[in-house]
């Protein structure tokens, strides 16, 4: 366990150092890349552009740039190109409506997921089946904004059901966090029910065929039992894994769209406007952050799989 | 963007349960199994033929502007009129509001802000989006294969280094890397050398999307070649004396076929819903060329007032979309040798 | 008791009919009712390939404490029997029609709550597959309480544990206490079973179905099983249902044996009665793959044409203790001659086979072929050797690329030896007529194939390039019982046409009795016995060859037991073909109906 | 004791004070006056950083007035028009309580310059001393000095600069404590002298403009006190912001943005008595780079301005743009009156003229030349591109329309060495009132390898020669010029340099409760949040 965990810890370290690298790279490529140019103003003389080369260091070479900037990022004192303040204090402001919207839509699309997946595969064949494989494939080809946009213009503007995006924080007013989030949350996990259910529905029956199911109905059990018991318990496993996985994938695809189409204000839309600035430390933060999410919850997705299912040895 | 899980890749058609009464059947290869149980499969036959229609339409745009609505994709009519029945409307009313579908030749399913007639438009995004997303699909079966299969193959450091590699696209945020790498490079183009891609062409959100997909082909995929290679089919091979290179493209490639073709469509799904959401996010198409994407994204600026801009290239999507994804769904269920038509349990 | 025949089963297939029934099966308690009662049953499936008719018109009983045996190769529909009499067919899409009395109650028509409440509790079932059949994430004890608070809801959970230890104790695991809190995959396969039988044993069935309990369990570990099977009958009265395909492994067991083919009833009568006297032709060709022909007396090998000298192989193993699957291997097969190699799964033999084949590299030692060391020799250096030297695999259906047909498989062979062009496809077509295939049989993927058909195409490739030797990596392992000799005739016929070398490697024993000229013995990496194999049959000098030898299933003891005297294990007895034993008396027992 | 502050101190906002909330689509780069430069920063700041001048607040050309702020009087200004005297109000104090000093001024100065204030080239360039306290060759600015006891602050030009108050009436230029830290204070921005003061910031999100404690006692003439405290709230979509105040639940509209077009319909049938278009004294055009083909053809130039509809443009934005020819836009001193030379831009453009176009085109040579016509996404910018490509695609060029990311956008075509744009859409927007402002786009001093302003890179001696002359003449004594600048703007529209698309009308736009008619909409800084009242 403790190998494990200090193998695949280093490996992580790895993949961050790659991504933060590439990260960094890519907007040095950028034309009209350079920051300086940018800060130092309108109709800026070449010297003050230089000075502020100097002051920001970017006359320094590549790599010394990305040493800096990691130190500062490390540090928690790095300050974003466009606004001058601290990113790190700028990302935690912006974290409750990313993770309201990450863990209420992953509880959503995980719930309902299972839910029309038993279903499906319980009555699979029958019409109840098509039709929830028809509306679990119209999810999974909705793409999110379109969905978000439609959900503004009916429910927010011409039926007037739900507030026109915005966040409210838990702590002041639940309600009002409630319905402010609704939508975002339907946009977000309308596509991953379609998945969940569809990859259950599928687990499960193939499940249903194992051996093992069938001695369980030889044993005289019933068919609750077995389904919940014996069916469900197994092909739950992958699923729970795979949401774990997603969750942190979602950050960095899904929710950065949604947090545009809702102006949540957070992590993404965050990260996404700073691309539009081609401000590189609050990308490169963000970058890294949702990187680390999708590390270490791949790590804990093994160590849960491990838990949950005893024949697999935590190695490599 | 959210992505069914690479799908676990598993048994290839042909393995499992003996056909019974095999020797009386007449010999059918897998594939004409695969295409005799694809024929089988209403909804997949009519999702196919449907998004056939889609393609057909799109390759017609040129007819369809030219002899239908008398007007091409870029021609701007804002300050033009246009009778819908007995009456003289503004394509573009004074306050910029474009008019809605007339349902008649002209102006079918209604104009842009540029006076441009959508449907036409329509059809000439629906190129662009369809030549993405097989681009897309493309580089990444192509990337995907090679990484999957070289790491499965040579294991050890290969395997690593690629592993790792994937890891890196893995983790990077799909949508911070193609936004990034859709501003990074809409001006320059790309330059690697042996690969040059205009700022303008459409093979940049194409290798950016298709780049951003490898992972979840590629490691279902080194998973197979791992197993496979341990398969006596591959020694048996060895003891024939052949190659690395000829075991690789004759024995493994074609036992990889089937998930190939399975990730094909489900790819080219996804492929065309993230270029639209980096469209969305102002990082996809580059004007004067539209995809759905772009008109989508453009659409939800004006709503409320034009929803039909918002619809025309949404459902469209959606439409196509969902029909590569029923077409995939009867695919696999055809590929895969346990599924019993109607299920099973 | 008497069991009328039926009217409605005429029999063209020559099965017997079955005359009124005169005594009850020999060392078992008297029961007269027939505690399971099946008439006509006929089963069917819609496939993609069209309806396919898996049982067609089954009829059998079994009464009270008694041991009956369904045997016949694979597909021959025993399982879908076995499975469709406890309903569990239903859900799989099976048309079903006949009858089938429990205990006096109907099956067939039975609904689910009232089949819930007979599975498990008087009917229990034992399948082939231990490791498959048990849940993965579910400690043994779990499974087996569970079956218990099932049907006895009065039982707590801690009772349930407890009767869960007991049972698992009675079927002899050691520490049982320690052991119900294992997984199924901490367990070994013997005792994976054995938790099957411990589960089935648990609510006190009356019947006990087994559907090939021993399939997949290597041959000693067989042995147990079934002796443990055997103890079950003397300390329980359960009447049990042994399905096989495997009739040796039901002769000392068994008290009657019902022969199905092709989703009917073929032969049946009193276990002595069929080994003896088979009539119908199929069943003598079930019994013939078990006769225990006489061993070869070793002919003068050639030259060496291969040797391995002290070959170690040591697997670097995840955790600090590797796996020394290979011990110090010398070995040497001569020209013309058939070596075999044969030890318990495990033991090395593939692994040294793989070493010899240049498929992997030994930690140490050396291998050469005619002389000239190829331990380290590079691809290019090998191509005459490849020529020269080829392989059969173990699992014909896993050595052959699913995704090309015969002719190409074949084609890579021919091409190695030069062959071009327009040549291929003649010369492809002589290959498999060598093995006896037909032309037709070219354009076939592998999984058109049968069992026999696969591994006849996988020795035709490895004879496509004309070599002086193969190595058969248990080539008939993965077959049943008439499949395995039609291809150890094959094999044979081919040594005698053109003078082969062959290594061939084996678990048991018995298979390589008739064409082995040497056997050499291997256990956890080591030859532990080389000898001729006369010799080695007459006088196994290595207690582990003599616990093999025990080991195997062997009609021969059975025959031996019932007195006949033509025990082929024993060193001196004389050889006899089977089905030539004396046709002992005694009416086979009634009861059995097959109908047409 | 406090001098003169009588008349205009009647309304004072206080803590008591209603509050109203103000919608924003971009947050400000930056709340710290000594950094921040953009026009949300600056609608912000300027009500909490007077400086020694600042403008009247009122619309219209009288907004464009300037006024002594913290100064006791406008400053004399010595004949070479190089040195500028203050004296310092009395008893003044900032927002905290700490009485305000003459040497806070050059503090204030040196604290925007260190920061990298967004348009300190304006200090550094002509403020002696300046350039080398920037590079660090000094620790102070030479060419400015104060008097403690008297209030009198002196500053020395290194040239005359016309607009040079203008520059000192920017926020960044609203004095600070001295010792005030020289970081950026974004999140927590120093006290200033003004009626308001920022507080409660939120980064991206909120922050407030509240009533300053201190302002009661020292209210200065013409800057009014407010009314209502101010809660700003940043709502990208324009879509949600507009319909939040339309359906009154926010107050005031941020006038940067647009309402949506497709939402005006519903606005002026509801609203009509709480929103109108604000012309801004800010101008669009598309640039023609004179440097490359075609249009180093005059003969182009003409055609382009000739064919271009200017009724099809002001559609693309939704209405709010007045459709002009002149770079100096209504408002500015200098805007000519006088008829257009190349087509009427208020009218369709006629059949007649659209074949004079083409014609031109075919006499210039250029036919067929390709064009790539540059813009930025954001709408209707990219619209007016696709327009524009398709106006000189009809004229017989080849259009190609570039989209650059919005960020990107003044980088990539300010760079000569590498895109060297044809053409493309640009907008300026005034800094200060005075018509220098807009021709630094023409000057060619302006043109530079990778920073290029003048992007149709126009080196005319006749402009050059006017700027020289017409640039020095300070601010107070534009209306002696004003002739003169018309005619330079009459010249440059017939040289057809550029295109002009118009200039900007935006929206002021409240809730019900907010009194309409008492909102200031100030010609340089926009809505004047001290004249927010409720009805
Ligand atoms: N669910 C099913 N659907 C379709 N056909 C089936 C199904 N189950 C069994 N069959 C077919 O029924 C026939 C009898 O199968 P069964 O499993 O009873 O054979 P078996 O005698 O038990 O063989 P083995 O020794 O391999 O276990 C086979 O041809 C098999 O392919
Ligand atoms: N690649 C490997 N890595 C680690 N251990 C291995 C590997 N291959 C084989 N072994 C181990 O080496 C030993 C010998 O294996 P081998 O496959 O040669 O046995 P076998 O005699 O062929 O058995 P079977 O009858 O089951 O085929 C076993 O303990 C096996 O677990
Ligand atoms: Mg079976
Ligand atoms: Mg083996």
């Amino acid at each position: 366990m403790a190998r494990f965990l200090a193998r695949r810890l280093l490996g992580a370290a790895a993949v961050l150092f790659a991504v933060s690298v590439l990260t960094f790279l890519i907007f040095q490529v950028i034309p009209g890349g350079d920051p300086a140019l940018r800060m130092a103003g309108r109709e800026a003389t070449p010297q003050t552009v230089h000075d502020v080369r100097r002051a920001w260091g970017f006359d320094r070479p590549l790599y010394e740039q990305y040493a800096t900037t990691m130190e500062k990022i490390l540090d928690g004192s790095v300050v974003s190109y466009s606004q001058q303040i601290n990113v790190e204090q700028e990302i935690a402001r912006d974290l409750p409506p990313t993770l309201s919207l990450a863990l209420g839509a992953g509880l959503i699309w995980l719930l309902f997921g299972v839910l029309f997946g038993v279903l499906g595969a319980v009555r699979a064949g029958r019409a109840s089946d098509r039709a929830l494989t028809v509306l679990a494939l119209l999810g999974v080809s909705t793409p999110i904004f379109f969905l978000g946009a439609l959900m503004l213009y009916y429910l927010g503007y011409r039926w007037g059901l739900l507030p026109l995006g915005g966040y409210v924080p838990l702590t002041r007013d639940p309600w009002g966090w409630f319905t402010h989030m609704l939508m975002p949350w339907l946009a977000l996990s309308i596509a991953s029910i379609g998945i969940y259910s569809r990859v259950l529905r599928a687990g499960i029956l193939d499940t249903l065929g194992e051996d093992y199911v069938r001695t369980a109905r030889a044993k005289g059990l019933s068919e609750r039992r077995v389904l919940v018991h014996h069916v469900l318990r197994n092909s739950l496993i992958p699923i729970v894994s795979l949401w774990g996985l997603d969750l942190a994938a979602v950050i960095g695809g899904g929710a950065i769209v949604v947090e545009s189409v809702f102006d949540l204000h957070g992590v993404g839309q965050y990260a996404a406007e700073s691309i539009a600035r081609l401000d590189v430390p609050p990308v490169l933060v963000v970058t890294l952050l949702v990187a680390c999410a999708v590390v270490v919850l791949g790590v804990l997705v093994d160590i849960l799989y491990a838990l949950l299912d005893p024949r697999i040895r935590l190695s490599a | 963007m959210s992505l069914p899980p690479p799908t676990p890749a598993r048994s290839e058609p042909t393995v499992g349960t003996e056909p019974p009464l095999a020797a009386a059947r007449a010999p059918a290869g897998p594939w004409r199994l695969v295409a005799a149980r694809l024929r089988r499969s209403r909804p997949a036959l009519v999702c196919g033929a449907l998004v056939l229609a889609v393609v057909v339409a799109c390759l017609l745009a040129p007819v369809y502007a030219r002899e239908v609505a008398g007007t091409g994709p870029d021609e701007n009519h804002i300050t033009d009129t246009v009778r819908v029945g007995s009456r003289t409307l503004d394509v573009v009313s004074p306050t910029g509001v474009p008019i809605g579908p007339t349902w008649q030749r002209r102006f079918l399913l209604g104009a842009d802000p540029n006076g441009r007639d959508v449907a036409v438009r329509l059809l000439y995004g629906g190129r662009n989006s369809l030549e993405i997303g097989a681009l897309a699909t493309l580089v990444t079966m192509l990337l995907a294969v090679l990484i999957g299969t070289l790491a499965g193959w040579f294991r050890g450091l290969t395997d690593g280094v690629l592993s790792r590699l994937l890891d890196v696209i893995w983790a990077f945020p799909p949508v911070l890397l193609g936004v990034a790498l859709g501003v990074a490079l809409a001006i320059g183009g790309l330059d690697l050398g042996v690969v040059k891609l205009s700022s303008g062409s459409l093979l940049l959100p194409a290798a950016i999307v298709g780049v951003v997909f490898v992972p979840y082909v590629a490691r279902p995929l080194r998973g197979q070649v791992l197993a496979l290679r341990e398969r006596e089919f591959v020694d048996a091979a060895r003891v024939q004396g052949r190659g690395n290179v000829r075991i690789l493209t004759g024995e493994i490639l074609p036992n990889l076929t089937s998930t190939i073709v399975v990730f094909l469509p489900l790819m080219l799904a996804n492929a065309i819903l993230l270029e639209a959401a980096l469209s969305y996010l102002g990082a996809g198409v580059q004007d004067p060329n539209p995809s759905w994407g772009t008109m989508l994204a453009e659409g939800i600026r004006l709503t409320p007032g034009a929803i039909h801009l918002v619809l025309a290239p949404g459902l469209m999507l959606v439409l196509v979309v969902f029909g590569v994804n029923v077409l995939g769904d009867g695919l696999r269920d055809a590929l895969d040798p346990r599924a019993v038509a109607g299920g099973r349990g | 008791m008497s069991d009328p025949p039926r009217s409605e089963s005429p029999d063209t297939r020559g099965s017997q009919q079955a005359p009124p029934g005169t005594g009850t099966p020999p060392g078992t308690g008297a029961h007269d009712d027939p505690l399971l009662d099946v008439r006509d049953l006929r089963v069917s499936f819609d496939t993609d390939a069209g309806e396919v008719r898996a049982v067609a018109g089954v009829s059998l009983c079994v009464r009270r404490g008694e041991i009956v045996a369904l045997v016949g190769e694979s597909g021959s529909g025993k399982s879908v029997t076995a499975l469709t009499l406890t309903g569990l067919t239903r859900r799989l899409g099976a048309r079903i029609e006949g009858s089938a009395t429990f205990e006096g109650q109907e099956l067939l028509a039975a609904s689910e709550a009232q089949l819930r409440r007979l599975r498990g509790a008087r009917i229990a079932m034992v399948f082939q597959d231990p490791l498959s059949s048990l849940n993965p994430v579910t400690r043994v004890g779990a499974q087996i309480a569970e079956q218990i608070r099932a049907h006895e809801p009065r039982v707590s959970g801690a009772q349930a544990a407890g009767r869960a230890v007991a049972l698992l104790d009675r079927v002899g695991i050691a520490e049982a206490a320690r052991r119900v809190r294992s997984y199924p995959h901490e367990l070994s396969g013997g005792m994976r079973q054995r938790v099957m039988i411990a589960m089935a044993l648990s609510c006190d069935p009356s019947l006990l179905i087994a559907d090939e309990p021993t399939t997949a369990l290597d041959v000693t570990t067989q042995a147990q099983i079934l002796a443990q099977l055997r103890a079950l009958r003397a300390h329980s009265d359960a009447a049990i249902l042994l399905v096989t395909h495997d009739i040796g492994v039901v002769a000392d067991l068994a008290d009657r044996i019902l022969v199905m083919h092709a989703g009917r009833i073929v032969e049946h009568g009193r276990t002595r009665e069929i080994l003896h006297a088979a009539r119908h032709p199929y069943t003598q060709t079930l019994l013939a793959a078990h006769s225990g022909a006489p061993a070869r007396a070793p002919r003068a090998p050639g030259p060496a044409l291969l040797a391995a000298d002290a070959l170690e192989v040591r697997f670097r193993a995840r955790r600090r203790t590797g796996v020394h699957a290979l011990h110090g291997v010398s070995l040497t097969l001569g020209e013309g001659e058939t070596l075999a190699v044969v030890g318990e799964s495990g033991a090395g033999k593939t692994t040294l086979i793989r070493c010899l084949m240049r498929l992997m590299d030994p930690t140490s030692g050396i291998v050469s072929f005619r002389g000239a060391d190829i331990t380290n020799a590079s691809r290019r250096q090998l191509l005459p050797v490849r020529r020269e030297l080829q392989m059969v695999f173990q699992d014909a259906h896993a050595s052959l690329n699913p995704r090309r047909r015969v002719q190409s498989i074949l084609q890579t062979g021919l091409q190695l030896r030069g062959v071009r062009g327009a040549q291929l496809r003649p010369r492809a077509r002589e290959l498999l007529a060598r093995v006896g295939l037909g032309e037709e049989h070219l354009e076939r993927y592998p999984h058109e194939l049968s069992g026999g058909q696969r591994q006849r195409v996988g020795i035709a490739r490895a004879l496509s390039c004309e070599p002086r030797a193969i190595v058969l990596d248990e080539p008939v392992s993965a077959l049943d019982a008439p499949l395995r000799a039609q291809v150890l005739d094959l094999l044979v016929r081919l040594q005698a046409q053109s003078g082969l070398s062959y290594l061939l490697v084996a678990h048991d024993l018995a298979v390589v009795r008739r064409v082995a000229d040497r056997i050499a013995v291997m256990r956890a990496g080591e030859v532990v016995e080389l000898a001729g194999a006369e010799e080695l049959f007459a006088a196994p000098r290595h207690p582990y060859t003599r616990e093999l030898l025990a080991a195997s299933p062997d009609l021969s003891r059975e025959l031996a037991g019932i007195g006949a005297g033509l025990s082929w294990e024993m060193p001196a007895a004389g050889p006899s073909p089977a089905g030539e034993g004396p046709a002992t008396g005694g009416a086979p027992l009634g009861g059995v109906r097959s109908t047409g | 004791g406090s001098s003169g502050g009588t008349g205009s101190s009647a309304s004072t906002a206080s803590s008591s004070s209603p509050t109203v909330t103000v919608l924003m689509g971009t947050p400000p780069d930056s709340l710290d006056p000594g950094l921040g430069a953009s026009t949300q920063s600056y609608e912000a700041t300027w009500l909490a950083y007077t400086g020694l001048v600042t403008y009247a607040h009122a619309a219209g050309a009288a907004g464009a007035q300037l006024i002594p702020g913290l100064a006791q009087s406008l400053p004399s200004i010595s004949a070479d028009g190089k040195t500028y005297t203050f004296t310092l109000r009395k008893g003044l104090h900032y927002s905290n309580g700490r009485p305000v000093q003459a040497g806070d001024f050059a503090y204030t100065i040196e604290r925007a310059i260190k920061l990298g204030w967004g348009n300190k080239q304006f200090l550094t360039g002509y403020i002696a001393g300046a350039e080398a306290f920037d590079a660090g060759r000094a620790h102070t600015i030479s060419g400015i000095s104060s008097n403690a006891a008297s209030g009198q602050i002196t500053v020395k030009l290194t040239a005359p600069f016309g607009p040079f108050l203008n520059v000192l009436a920017f926020p960044a230029a609203g004095l600070v404590p001295s010792g005030t830290p020289l970081k950026p204070l974004p999140n927590d921005p120093p006290p200033g002298v003004g009626p308001y003061e920022i507080a409660h910031v939120v980064p991206n999100q909120s922050f407030a403009v509240l009533a300053n404690p201190q302002w009661a006692q020292q209210a200065i003439p013409g800057i009014p006190g407010g009314h209502a405290n101010i809660a700003v709230k940043i709502v990208s979509n324009n879509q949600t912001a507009a319909e939040q105040v339309l359906s009154n639940g926010a107050d005031v509209f941020d006038w940067n943005d647009t309402v949506p077009g497709t939402l005006l319909g519903q606005v002026h049938a509801q609203a009509a008595s709480r929103y109108s278009q604000e012309p801004t004294v800010s101008t669009e055009f598309f640039f023609l780079n004179v440097k490359s083909k075609p249009f180093s053809s005059q003969l182009v130039r003409e055609a382009v301005n000739y064919a271009l509809d200017r009724q099809a443009l002001s559609r693309l934005d939704g209405g709010a743009l007045t459709p002009a020819c002149y770079l100096l836009p209504i408002g500015m001193p200098g805007h000519p009156a006088g008829p257009c030379p190349y087509g009427d831009p208020n009218a369709t453009v006629s059949a007649a003229n659209l074949a004079k176009a083409k014609e031109l085109i075919v006499q210039s040579g250029m036919a067929g030349t390709s064009v790539d016509v540059w813009s930025e996404p954001h709408p209707p910018h990219k619209e007016y591109a696709d327009y524009y490509a398709s106006v000189l695609n009809a004229i017989g060029l080849k259009a190609n329309v570039k989209i650059v990311a919005a960020a990107q956008y003044p980088a990539t075509i300010g760079n000569i060495k590498t895109t060297n744009p044809q053409t493309g859409w640009i907008a300026f927007s005034q800094d200060f009132p005075n018509p220098i402002d807009f021709y630094q786009l023409l000057n060619a001093e302006s043109i530079a390898p990778t920073e290029n302003h003048n992007l149709s890179q126009v080196n005319d001696p006749h402009i050059q020669s006017e700027l020289t002359a017409l640039g020095s003449v300070p601010s107070s004594k534009l209306d002696t010029v004003t002739s003169r600048w018309e005619a330079l703007d009459e010249y440059v529209a017939q040289k057809a340099y550029i295109a002009v698309i118009g200039y900007d009308d935006v929206p002021k736009f409240t809730s019900q409760r907010i009194d309409f008619g008492a909102l200031v909409f100030h010609p340089v800084y926009g809505n004047d949040w001290s004249t927010l009242q409720l009805k």
